[in-house]
């Protein structure tokens, strides 16, 4: 039935589920080096550009347009960046949290790499402007077993807006 | 004497700055105004040529796309025979919305609500209970979508509200000898790689314009962590050389950037640089070749950037050209529209560095364009406050510096690259649409 | 000359207007337009009759709802003596909001500000430090709560801001006949299922308004999926037939919808069509039993629809009654409220039964109503366009048919049931109101 | 203690954690059959209609009257017209995350079904309006045991507004 | 005659309003209105004194904070030789902000867009491409941020957007007498415990304003929890008891509430109580040491409140000291920002205990404070609709009472402290500002 | 490496996050005398003032201005006042939801006290305004063990704006 998938051993799936809150945790404490270990060498970040489109279309996230279309090395350039007093976009930083729900893990073919389908809701405030920026994403990563801890090897988030509401994106999903 | 439907207050704003733009003043408050904003719907994007789409958004048959101008939702649809038509995206029935997508593919729009038919071409060839609820009467021809008047220049669509505009070709008047560094990358031209990026700003679009006409004085603070991490091809001490071209009463102005000592065309493959010694004439390619930076503004709000990014500290980097369109939808409120143009006929490998090098700058997340909206929302926010609008800002930058004799191109040209006189330009334009007919 | 308050170009639209409506012509603005949604709150909702509750929602003495008209919030009250009584909900003290939910029961109101006690009839009866604050010189008699003009037919309860607005027997002025379908459901007349729900859209109410005067034209389309899956006791072919009625000068209207062969009263349990033969006119029954749609609307913004759904694809269905009022609340921008009627002195399994129909076809989830509203945030979202302001609509179905001779019920009736005879009716009357005085 | 609920075995908690989960993907990835498959043959689907009230009003969410009020017959009609190509509310079809957080499961009288608790906040975007709907619901479901995955008896969810920010509600929840 | 940019309708009201504020009528429309907003930001907030920020906020060279004065934001800020400057917060080249934190320290401030440098003191010192681009050309002494005049009392900082504006000693015209029970809490003044706490509230200032200029009528109802449950040191029945001052012309007024048989500044340790002896002179102890409540507002914005908590149903509490400012942000909306003063000099552990106090009655979560707003949203939502257009307030609470002979204090001083004399004086105040020059 | 903490023993985490979603649901329910009975005796509960300033600043968190600086005791007032008739803000009372997320459990040097983090976005409604609040916090909350249940012995909850839109916070986070 197809409201089923094969899920995996608790453990594995609680560890990776705290991981994912770890690495949020990162994120919004703006330690964006620890974040950056939680990917791997090989590692792809990715959010497509989403389009507007009829019912039964093609496809709706553009298969060739990317609002982030980063390796690990493009990442470090972002962070490096951050790290630096002219990242005018975060300065003063944007008050950032992110809600991570609704945390699927799915086998693969490879013993130590998952399947990781999660909700992540971004909230995000700046300065003294009084409404948010609130961000949907659904988020499919691949995650691979590193020592007692995980790795993410591809992160592909897909914003749930086809017009953004922000005026721009100087955070991470 | 008095314009009519314009407060004595903005009237009176308009006639000093008519008198100042000259003089290097114009006034903060242009910049998040309600009355300046509505007034613009009508008398700047009711009167201009404004940027619809690039073909290569549309190739085949039935393709279409929505887009705006000013706050009117346009359809631009290629129809069977290949041509391209922009209609109001409105049933003229009952003024239901025809095409909800931002792109697809049909040959007819069928509405919604009461269930009208249109061609993509625009006209109305189905009416339910023709017979029974309009006894036959009602006149198809008549009521065919509402037409807007396009034409296009190098793959780009533009279209006019406006039935008596001058041509596009006058309307460019000349700029389009520098609109081909984007448009004829190579021989097969320029295409976008893909659908645009769009986000919502509490920026005015002419903000965004200014600094897109060529607004080289900002890159070293606003970008300096590009200078600063070696990721950007310039230096401080050598950042204000290259040129600055207008196109007097017409209001578009690009600025050349310059580094000395780099290399031709730097950035491109060669394949590439070899395809441009054909498609660009020799006072293109003398100029081009010189140019680093080339950002430029159509008046009123189309952009282009090329401009190389480094991944390795220090290197040329890879160069990347953008298109984009501030599509205003507020005192100070807009739509960023923003697209990557890529050389058809370019290696894919490169293509795709291109299109990462503008990801990792340019777009919603991009790091130059991140900064450029941060600055430009704190412009928008100081300038609407009641003190702001007592102020002027300073225009003066090559204010009695002369035109340069025998440049390769047309216009109005001056060195450095790092001046204020495509603004006054753009400025004196804007205020013109924006008097007319008084 | 000039009116008042009122913009050049507003004004000219509505003269225009005046003239264009009998000619069929009606402008795209009046749909989506700052100014014009301002005009209306003084003129429309400042003048009309507008509906504030059924009697059936406040049943015992000392029950209360909530309600408005324009932006005015309104207490709907029963007193002990069970005269019903309707005033602002605002206290004249300082203005501190008096009821603060929906509905309620109490013999007094308190304000949480300073403690002005009013009964619910509206006289204010108690405040705190009379003596030490007031030294007894406050007139308590004339500081009672804002009254408002009320009046009722058929348990629909209705006020009118303005004092010297006609009669609302005369305001009907023979729409009672036909209001008679949606409220003599049977012996015991109709009664609110429940409270209703409401929601926000983005919608101008004139739109809703003018779709249920009979806009029998859309329902093919905009419902296809209903004819389409057999969910309706209707077919494409034979959709137009039926009758068309309003009240000329008034601006109601209604549309009787018809589908061959049909059983009389199709839908309804026959012990209520056995009352309907006791509860209704010979002239009614003769018009309702043949009736498989009844949508109609008292000007200026409460609807009804009587109207069958069918559970099993094919059979004929269950009939559901819903009421409706549209509440603007901004340029382009109204509150829906829905509510099911039911009949009295029905059956319990059949009010069940038609409540569910309702739910499923109206109502925020109901899925005739979610289409509707798509189709109309988007005529809302076209029509407040700048090149909209120059587009009229076409309204020229059945302009020059006769009205039906000896029709059984008072008003304009002509055939078929698809027209636009009311709607012509409904936008002459508008303008007149935001013309009026001029 | 009022904070204690007689909890259940952490195997059943976490699968039908699990299966809330993949409920809602299939809601979010548009698998409209789908999620049609994780109600019973005899299930209903409800959402009040909420009312303002006084603090001590005997009710606030009415007795009578339902935003939604289906079998699981009605969900079927609902489904099969999404399925056509004149849903217009759905064309183009509206972007949903459902985020569903503090899942707490209590045993009943029955041994094969559970009272669960969540809270349901749904993110929905649609066209290029910059601003979404955000719904927030209060979910009390009954589930059945189906062989080794559940099925929802009874979905109750209550809207958290009386005055409901969008043109409609044209998704579940 | 016609005031300029009012419109006929706004100034008749103010013409009635100036008539009716004497008489005891002011209309509700003042709370709600689009048009009365932007007026007093020209007008009220573009001319009086406003309040800014407390010395105790920016105690070190270099020491910010970015406030408002009606829309406007404003830098104020210590300059290395200590003195206090205060500039519009906005680059003069293109109008960026310059400051983006609430507070800081710096001794230059640098755009983030083009790089211009200015001192704290807001002199121009920094202008890259001063040669290449400006040719020199450019006079930096021109270009200093916008200065914004600034004067202070106790502690205060105060400033006006208006040169010709009177000195503040003028303003305040003797109010400063009533001002020192806040600012001289004993021998070392008051400080702020911290920075404020801000919201946004649908709320018009001016109801703040009315209320704190001494609405003793409101506690007893509004904060009839405090009463009942035996935390305010007051009685239903003795309520009234104390009096009321304001400056005639001026708007500023206080109330001065009295509970029979309590201690004299009961609530302040005895050691404070000592050095207030010293820190007052014999008037203000005759009249502070009897208060229990002191509610103030300096017209247009700026409150105050001293008030004992009792945390044991009973005991006479704990005094606190609340300042509050309501900003304008646009019509029936504001932002509040509401601070904690303590005396200087008193025990570590009283502070605490004071502004655990506060934290509980005032503050966003103060128990006080959410009734207050929630009574003032509903105020400002009633008051914007039509049918309150029409409606006046009363305004005759003590109107014809005799002002006091030989009160300690200046300006027009009454019994009891439950009276509405000096609200008239507040809305009289308001509507010469509004009516200002015609 | 950062992403990881000492994490506990599964079934404490578990049941430690089961508690805050009935504490949490005894709010939204209005219990708040079961919601006092969370907090030990001598809890504190603490909302600190947050300002914006530039990204090196000494702190964004006040350290001597708070929202909320509570006691039991003074929980107890709050709680007191909410039962009486004359608590306007809360006449007609709130909607709240509040969503639980990212919940991770660390030791700490008692063997009976965890720390414990999470993410807590709060939905309020009020009245028939079609605009909801939404306030996002980070919480750290420290727990002790009491009997089979948890009682909270210091709640701490900073929320991610520093101009905060609403119009007063007459609820609990
Ligand atoms: S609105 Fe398009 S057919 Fe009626
Ligand atoms: S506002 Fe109602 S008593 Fe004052
Ligand atoms: S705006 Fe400040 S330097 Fe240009
Ligand atoms: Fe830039
Ligand atoms: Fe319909
Ligand atoms: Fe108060």
């Amino acid at each position: 039935m197809a409201l089923r998938i094969p899920l995996v051993a608790p453990e594995i799936r609680d560890s990776i589920r705290d991981f994912l809150y770890l690495e949020s945790l990162a994120l919004d404490e703006r330690r964006f080096r620890d974040w950056l270990s939680a990917f791997a060498e090989d590692a792809r970040y990715e959010i497509p550009v989403r389009v507007t489109r009829e019912k039964l279309a093609e496809w709706e996230l553009s298969p060739t347009s990317r609002i982030f279309d980063d390796t690990k090395q493009t990442l470090e350039f972002r962070v490096e960046r951050l790290e630096t007093d002219f990242a005018w976009s975060e300065q003063p930083p944007s008050r950032t949290r992110h809600y991570i729900t609704n945390v699927l893990v799915e086998p693969t073919d490879k013993a130590d790499e998952f399947r990781v389908h999660s909700n992540c809701l971004v909230y995000r405030s700046r300065g003294d402007e009084p409404n948010p920026s609130i961000f949907s994403a659904q988020r499919k990563d691949l995650l691979r077993r590193a020592g007692d801890s995980w790795q993410i090897v591809h992160r592909w988030a897909a914003i749930d807006q086809s017009l953004i509401n922000a005026h721009n994106l100087s955070i991470f999903i | 004497m008095a314009m009519p439907g314009v407060s004595a207050g903005v009237e009176q704003m308009l006639r000093e700055m008519r008198e100042g733009v000259p003089e290097g003043r114009v006034p903060a408050r242009i910049f998040n105004d309600r009355e300046i904003y509505e007034l613009e719907l009508e008398r700047v994007f009711g009167k201009a040529w404004c940027f619809l789409a690039h073909e290569s958004e549309i190739p085949r048959p039935g393709d279409y796309v929505t887009r705006y101008i000013g706050n009117n939702n346009i359809i631009v649809a290629r129809d069977e025979k290949g041509e391209i038509h922009a209609h109001l995206n409105m049933c003229r029935h009952r003024g239901n919305m025809m095409c909800k997508s931002e792109m697809g593919n049909a040959s007819h729009f069928r509405c919604s609500y009461h269930g009208w038919v249109y061609k993509n071409s625009g006209e109305l060839i189905g009416v339910p209970y023709f017979n029974e609820a309009y006894e036959r009467k009602l006149q198809r021809k008549d009521w065919g979508l509402v037409k807007v008047r396009i034409d296009s220049y190098g793959g780009l669509i533009f279209g006019t509200l406006d039935p008596d505009a001058e041509s596009l070709a006058d309307y460019l008047g000349g700029f389009q000898f520098y609109l081909d560094i984007y448009l004829k990358q190579g021989l097969g031209g320029s295409e976008v790689h893909g659908p645009p990026d769009h986000w919502v700003a509490e920026t005015d679009w002419k903000i965004c314009a200014e600094n897109f006409s060529g607004d080289g004085y900002h890159t070293p603070v606003a970008h300096q962590f590009g200078f600063h991490l070696g990721y950007f091809a310039s230096s401080g001490a050598t950042h204000s050389k290259g040129w600055a071209v207008h196109i007097p009463g017409k209001g578009h102005g690009i600025g050349l950037g310059h580094t000395p000592g780099m290399p031709p065309f730097f950035g491109y493959p060669d394949e590439l640089v070899k395809q441009m010694h054909e498609s660009l004439s020799p006072g293109q390619l003398e100029l081009f070749s010189k140019t680093r930076t080339a950002v430029g503004n159509v008046f009123p709000n189309l952009s282009f950037l090329i401009q190389p990014l480094s991944l390795e500290p220090g290197d040329p980097g890879v160069r990347f050209c953008t298109m984009r369109l501030y599509h205003p939808v507020g005192p100070g409120r807009m739509e960023m529209w923003s697209w990557c143009l890529v050389p058809k006929d370019a290696p894919q490998e490169y293509k795709e560095a291109a299109y990462k090098a503008y990801t990792l700058a340019f777009g919603q997340a991009g790091t130059f364009e991140q900064d450029d909206f941060e600055n430009w929302i704190k412009v928008t926010k100081m300038t609407g406050s009641t003190l702001a609008r007592g102020v002027d800002f300073p225009y003066i930058q090559g204010l009695d510096r002369e035109p340069l004799k025998d440049f390769p191109g047309p216009g109005y040209a001056v060195e450095p690259y790092v001046t204020e006189d495509n603004f006054r330009n753009l400025w004196s334009t804007w205020v013109r649409y924006m008097m007319e007919g008084e």
